[in-house]
């Protein structure tokens, strides 16, 4: 393992505990995604992996040295922070050969790697000015080539997209992607935004309130999410999960009944609203449910439908839904291979 | 690749524990020189201490001083009351007079920058020379203002503005305001320029009118500054000593012996180092308690929030 | 020169005047030589503080002939006069020694010799090394003088640096002018001439009082600050009062200040305020002088050591040859004047009081005695008053009749707290705040309380 | 906003400056006038200039060496004060524990005390390890109370730049205290240049401390201003060339930071 934290612990003065025991560990040349909601720790793992932070208790070990009490400067770490954290007072450039100049590279090396390093990240018309007259995502990749310049085995970037706009960002996330593939480096990237950790991660760690939830490729966590939590954070709209009881193989909630491999009892079942499919009203597995509001996202179409109880069940299709109105009632079925059920009590993933 | 080396532990001192040895000069410097005497001169005002009378070795004599003070002095309450109004319409005027001028500026003037530089020029220069400006204007023969004071009726042909005992402080305070309005404005200034604007706009939507805009958005949204600027101005105006005891020592009579004159003269005419530290101390309470109040009440929440971005 | 008590106290120090000649006249034996005494301290550097005065100067222009006699270096600091008072306290009480004599006011040596803060004189002029035999102060000074601004306590502390001394002055080219005469006598009923009493010095004030034409009867030196005190003191004594009823001052006793004669002084000195500009209550020593050059003013009274400015140096002063200089006029108190000495102090921390003793002692000398009163000074020594070039200085005759008939200041420790009350109190007399009688009766009473038992007040207040 | 009441707030404001400014232009003026110019009654806006008083005062009464000592010292004791108040601010900007803000009022305090009451204390305390009568004692003591000031301002200065420059740096390899000494400290330049002219000014302008700290051949511009105020007359040309000459460098300092001094000064209360 190139990274791992054991048992790490980070509770604040004010007493909070941003980290809860935390272990993790993954390879060098991964492109590690933490995501999770605000709050979930996953800005304070980063920055204990950083050293810009202590942990209260565990250990960090990076190639199997314990870096715990470690400065960042002795870690080999680069990092991208969020407000891109530029020297306003330097050019681009200097920006760029700071960390190279801090370890006293000379002079024509570090001409040679700024200039690399701006052609790679596109920026190398802009090297002589001023931060200030850089646009958000110029800013940004500025802020990338500072953190990637002096070839940090690891590089951390703490939601470096979040200030950018909708387009932008998608551009830098292939850029990002791009870059990983061809430096080879192992990327720790910090998102709150599912998308861009399914699109950039070789594995993600999900977290919540402090706790690592699970960890494990994108597809993976998309296929099969440990527990609720993660199924209703992945996916766009989030999976449903709907609260029922199993009696006799038929899983019964409200309006929603479909036949699954249960034993009897309560259970909480989840399926994707991709995955919901239509079906004529005549058809045995179908139930009927009623629209409660339509949002067209072409091409796609959701359609929210009012179960008993009051939770919400989304469904997402590409068929052409233009005759379907709000209060019209439909028929659906869950096909058995789509669902994945959740404890009803703990919200853990039983098979 | 660059691998990151062992940290020596000079090394880990600079990275760990920074913010102590980086506090601790200045909270040394400060205890040593500043709070050091001023815990002397706490002890002194509790003893008979004199350099003139051999008599007053430095004798402990509990609160006496303080007794005879708060007791019998009738020239320290005197010129306690007078520092009180000196302070009250000194700075009130400079308020009024600061904010409006600030108002005027942030209105009508773009280029402020010469503008607000030679606005600052009095209270730039020594309080030393500042006195000594004012005394060679105000002189009864010979001085420009007295001259023209004369010429446009303000004052008589037959009298002075620092021999006439009930012109003397409005003469102190005119003055005061003269070197502190500047301050006032420029404070206000900075604030009034820091204003958002979506208040004042929505209130336009509110349909508020401008005086309903000033006193309800602008003043209070003005608050933390208002204050700020009344408790430096408190603070300095309740010191105030070069000007006057250049201006006037205190005279005629004692029409303007302010707190610190009269601290002055007990201390360094009379040598009386007991009762003048009594009396020094007196002005340090009446100046923390009038900051406190005001820190409290005011500045220190937004302090608060300021150091959490 | 101080009437009966100062007999009195040369009587009782006589014997150890005797002491002293006598041993001044054993050391004799050995041709005693400056260079030679001062032989153990070349190469030290004695360093003094005082008011920048014509004659601190002037001892400034003489010290490097001392140097350059005896290898010690003199460092001369000049301050303002509050200033200086405040240097030398804090000096004195840190007892850090950085000054090796001082120069200050008489009425600070009481202060200084009951805090053990100077060191007396008569250890310097026993030693048959450091005493120059010609040096012999008890013929060659101002005796009644010496002893009352360098004595206390019937020792000598030091010597007297300058005898500064106040005095009436007028513009003699006005009371000489012979439309004024005639005009001064139709109103007044007798001749226009320098005034001999208080009331045709008011006369005089009133008659030339003509502000529209830019010309006022005199100035007062109204300002709260020391300078009123001492304007005021020429009225105290010359109307027969005093502050303390005591003979010497470094004497402890009744206080007198709020008697009859001091309440009628101070009242006549207040109503010449009619007569003086309207800034007279903000004047102090340097407006007046100012007032005087520009020719403003007809008469008043003021310190001898301005004289030159105003009657001598033509480049600052527009009445050069048109002032008169008179004693001050006489009341019930007869002639009297205010003579404010400066001593030559040794300070007990010093470390070259030796080396201090002998710049000191030849600082008394006549010729530097003579060139110091030329540029400024009032020497102690007599014989400076004889010299041919010292009488032909407009104001000789004033100065050396005012030294004559100066009375004494007190000089106890608590002499300036004294001073501090009285200008507080005067001040808000003339400021209108109070009248003259409650005015002395409040100072009176805080003089009495400072001073202690040994002080009842004379004229007690309630 | 309508033309006219344009047109009256640049005469009010004329006016306020034109008020504001005269007394300064006069003692200027009457650096350059004779001392019968001076006295005069009328008073003369138009008159002969001299020039003998500057040298009268800056060289024969040897003043020059004053104003040498007053670089000196104000130097000396803003270069103190920022080398260390500097880091303390920082401290405050960015540190949370417990006390910080009771510890920041402390600071403040500072400044309430009457230097009267401090300065026998003080000078008593300088004689005792020796430090009187040198130009250390009154840098040392220009520093402890100009502290406040800069602790005060800077920290203003210092909290606006964004934690993660800190941090940025920090990544790139600079230590704790190397990221503040070459990265915080160069960005927060123009904050320090306000605030080093403040404390400049306050210990240019300082009179008591100065004169009762520092021996007469180190005494800086303002103790040797009451020196010309003699009982033979106050030497006013040379009082005014001595203001003006003390006052000129503070001016023209002012100018260059301006901004940033307001600026720095309402800091805490003023949000960006």
């Amino acid at each position: 393992m190139a990274v791992s934290f054991k048992e790490v612990t980070k509770r604040f003065a004010d007493g909070t505990v941003a980290l809860d025991r935390l272990d993790l560990g993954f390879d060098l040349g991964e492109f590690i995604v933490l995501l999770g909601p605000s709050g979930s720790g996953k800005t304070t793992a980063c920055r204990l992996l950083a050293g810009l932070e202590q942990p209260s208790s565990g250990r960090i070990e990076i190639e199997g040295r314990d870096v715990t009490n470690v400065p960042p400067r002795f870690r080999g770490i680069g990092m991208v922070f969020q407000n891109y954290a530029l020297y306003s007072h330097k050019t681009v450039f200097e920006n760029i050969a700071y960390p190279l100049r801090i370890r006293k590279v000379a002079a024509a090396e570090i001409e040679r790697s700024v200039k690399d390093m701006a052609e790679l990240l596109r920026i190398a018309h802009y090297l002589q000015r001023k931060p200030a007259q850089l646009s958000g995502g110029q800013a940004q990749r500025v802020a990338v080539a500072r953190a990637l310049v002096w070839q940090p085995a690891i590089c951390l970037m703490d939601e470096p997209l979040s200030n950018l706009d909708a387009l932008l960002r998608l551009h830098m996330r292939t850029e990002l992607n791009r870059l990983h593939r061809k430096l080879d480096k192992t990327f720790v990237f910090v998102t709150h935004d599912q998308e861009e950790a399914m699109t950039l991660a070789t594995r993600m760690a999900v977290l919540k309130e402090g706790r690592l939830v699970q960890f494990d490729e994108p597809k993976t966590i998309y296929r099969r999410p440990a527990n609720r939590f993660v199924a209703e954070f992945m996916g766009r709209p989030a999976m449903n999960t709907i609260d029922g009881v199993v009696k006799g193989g038929i899983f019964k909630a409200g309006a929603v009944a479909c036949a699954v491999d249960r034993p009897d009892g309560p259970v909480t079942l989840g399926i994707r609203p991709e995955q919901i499919e239509f079906m004529a009203s005549n058809a045995p597995a179908a139930m009927t449910l009623t629209v409660d509001v339509k949002e067209a996202i072409e091409p796609d179409t959701l359609l929210i439908f009012q179960n008993a109880g009051g939770q919400a069940i989304t469904l997402r299709t590409q068929t052409n839904c233009d005759a379907i109105e709000p209060g019209q009632p439909v028929s659906v079925s869950f096909p058995k291979q789509a669902l994945h059920y959740f404890d009803a009590a703990t919200g853990k993933r039983v098979e | 690749m660059t691998k990151g080396t062992r940290p020596s532990r000079g090394q880990f001192l600079l990275d760990r524990g920074a913010s102590m040895p980086l506090i601790l000069p200045a909270a040394l410097l400060v205890l040593v020189f500043l709070v050091g005497p001023f815990y002397y001169m706490v002890y002194t005002a509790m003893t008979d201490l004199s350099f003139a009378n051999p008599d007053q070795k430095g004798v402990f004599i509990g609160f006496d001083n303080f007794r005879r003070l708060v007791r019998e002095d009738a020239i320290f309450w005197g010129s306690f009351w007078r520092t009180i109004r000196f302070v009250l319409v000194a700075v009130s005027i400079e308020f009024l007079l600061g904010f409006a001028l600030a108002w005027l500026i942030w209105r009508y003037i773009e280029r402020q920058r010469l503008l607000t530089t030679l606005l600052l020029v009095p209270m730039m220069l020594a309080p030393v020379a500042v006195g000594l400006i004012w005394r060679l204007l105000l002189q009864g023969d010979f001085g420009m203002a007295t001259h023209y004071l004369r010429a446009v009726g303000l004052l008589s042909q037959s009298s002075a503005v620092f021999s006439s005992p009930g012109l003397v402080m409005p003469t102190i305070i005119a003055i005061d305001v003269w070197q502190w309005t500047p301050f006032v404005t420029l404070i206000i200034l900075a604030g009034l320029m820091s204003l958002p604007r979506s208040p004042f706009e929505a209130a336009t939507m509110d349909g508020a009118g401008p005086w309903r805009q000033f006193t309800d958005i602008l003043l209070p949204l003005m608050r933390p500054i208002i204050a700020l600027v009344l408790l430096l101005r408190g603070i300095d105006a309740f010191k105030e000593f070069d000007k006057v005891f250049i201006m006037t020592g205190g005279g005629p009579g004692t029409v303007s012996e302010l707190l610190s004159i009269y601290a002055y003269r007990v201390n360094f005419k009379t040598w009386n180092l007991g009762y003048g530290a009594a009396v020094s101390f007196m002005v340090y309470l009446v100046v923390l308690i009038m900051c406190s109040v005001f820190y409290k009440a005011v500045y220190w929440k937004s302090a608060d929030q300021e150091a959490r971005p | 020169m101080f009437g009966d008590s100062s007999r009195l106290r040369m009587l009782i120090t006589a014997p150890a005047l005797a002491a002293f000649a006598t041993l001044g006249i054993a050391g004799q034996a050995g041709a005693w030589t400056l260079e030679e005494a001062a032989a153990p301290y070349k190469g030290t550097t004695i360093r003094t503080i005082g008011e920048a005065l014509p004659p601190l100067e002037a001892m400034k222009k003489l010290a490097p002939e001392f140097e350059k006699r005896t290898g010690i270096t003199v460092e001369i600091e000049m301050y303002e006069a509050s200033e200086t008072a405040s240097k030398v306290m804090l000096d004195l009480n840190s007892k850090r020694g950085r000054y090796d004599f001082i120069l200050q006011q008489h009425r600070n040596v009481g202060k200084f010799v009951t805090n053990g803060h100077v060191e007396p004189i008569e250890q310097f002029m026993t030693s048959a090394t450091l005493r120059d035999p010609e040096f012999k102060p008890e013929e060659q000074l101002y005796q009644g003088l010496w002893k009352e601004i360098s004595w206390y306590g019937g020792k000598a502390y030091g010597f007297p640096f300058t005898a500064l001394t106040m005095y009436a002055w007028y513009r003699s080219d006005l009371l000489t002018d012979a439309k004024e005469m005639d005009g001064f006598k139709a109103k007044y009923g007798y001749d226009l001439g320098p005034a001999q009493d208080w009331k045709q010095y008011r006369d005089i004030a009133e008659w030339f009082n003509r502000p529209d034409q830019g010309l006022y009867g005199t100035a007062l030196q109204g300002k709260r600050h020391e300078a009123l005190w001492y304007e005021w003191l020429n009225f105290l004594y010359s109307f027969g009062g005093d502050m303390l009823e005591v003979k010497s001052g470094s004497e402890c006793g009744p206080v007198i200040v709020n008697s009859p004669q001091a309440i009628a002084a101070t009242e006549y000195y207040k109503s010449l305020m009619a007569f003086s500009p309207p800034d007279t209550l903000n004047y102090f020593w340097d407006d007046v002088m100012a007032l005087m050059q520009q020719g403003k003013v007809a008469e008043l009274i003021m310190w001898n050591d301005a004289t030159y400015a105003v009657a001598v140096d033509e480049n600052v002063s527009t009445v050069v040859g048109k002032m008169g200089f008179d004693i001050v006029p006489q009341g019930e108190g007869g002639k009297v004047a205010q003579v404010e000495g400066w001593s030559y102090l040794i300070p007990t921390a010093s470390k070259n009081k030796e080396a201090a003793y002998l710049f000191i002692q030849w600082m008394l000398e006549y010729e530097q005695q003579l060139n110091q009163h030329l540029n400024g000074g009032a020497s102690a020594r007599p014989d400076v008053y004889a010299s041919a070039e010292v009488q032909k200085l407009p104001y000789a005759k004033a100065s050396m009749a005012s030294n004559e008939v100066a009375k004494p200041k007190p000089t106890i420790p608590q002499a300036s707290e004294m001073t501090d009350i009285l200008v507080r109190e005067l001040s808000s007399y003339l400021a209108g705040e109070k009248e003259a009688k409650a005015a002395l009766d409040e100072s009176a009473k805080e003089i009495s309380a400072l001073l202690g038992a040994c002080a009842p007040m004379k004229y007690p207040v309630q | 906003m309508s033309k006219s009441w344009k047109i009256l707030a640049i005469g009010i404001l004329a006016c306020v400056l034109v008020l504001a400014l005269t007394p300064y232009v006069w003692i200027l003026l009457t650096s350059f006038k004779g001392r019968l110019d001076i006295l005069s009654t009328q008073p003369t806006w138009f008159f002969m200039p001299t020039f003998a008083n500057y040298p009268a005062v800056f060289i024969d009464k040897e003043y020059l060496p004053l104003v040498f000592n007053s670089l000196v010292i104000s130097l000396g004791s803003t270069v103190l004060s920022i080398l260390i108040g500097a880091p303390a601010a920082y401290v405050f900007a960015r540190t949370d524990f417990a006390g910080k803000e009771d510890l920041f009022f402390f600071f403040l305090t500072t400044r309430m005390a009457p230097p009267i009451a401090i300065a026998v204390p003080l000078f008593l305390f300088f004689t005792t390890i020796g430090l009187t009568d040198t130009i250390y004692a009154v840098v040392i003591a220009h520093t402890s109370f100009n502290l406040s000031l800069v602790v005060w301002m800077m920290r203003g200065f210092f909290a606006e730049i964004p934690k993660e420059i800190d941090e940025a740096a920090m990544m790139d390899g600079r230590s704790k205290l190397g990221a503040f000494v070459r990265v915080i400290v160069p960005l927060a330049a123009p904050g320090l240049a306000a605030t080093a002219v403040l404390c400049f000014i306050m210990s240019w302008n300082e009179f008591l401390y100065a004169f009762i700290l520092v021996a007469f051949e180190g005494r800086p511009l303002t103790v040797g201003i009451p020196g010309l105020i003699t009982p033979h007359g106050t030497l006013w040309g040379q009082v005014a060339a001595v203001a003006v000459v003390a006052t000129l460098p503070i001016i023209v300092f002012t100018f260059l930071v301006q901004r940033h001094l307001v600026r720095g000064l309402t800091f805490g209360a003023v949000k960006g």
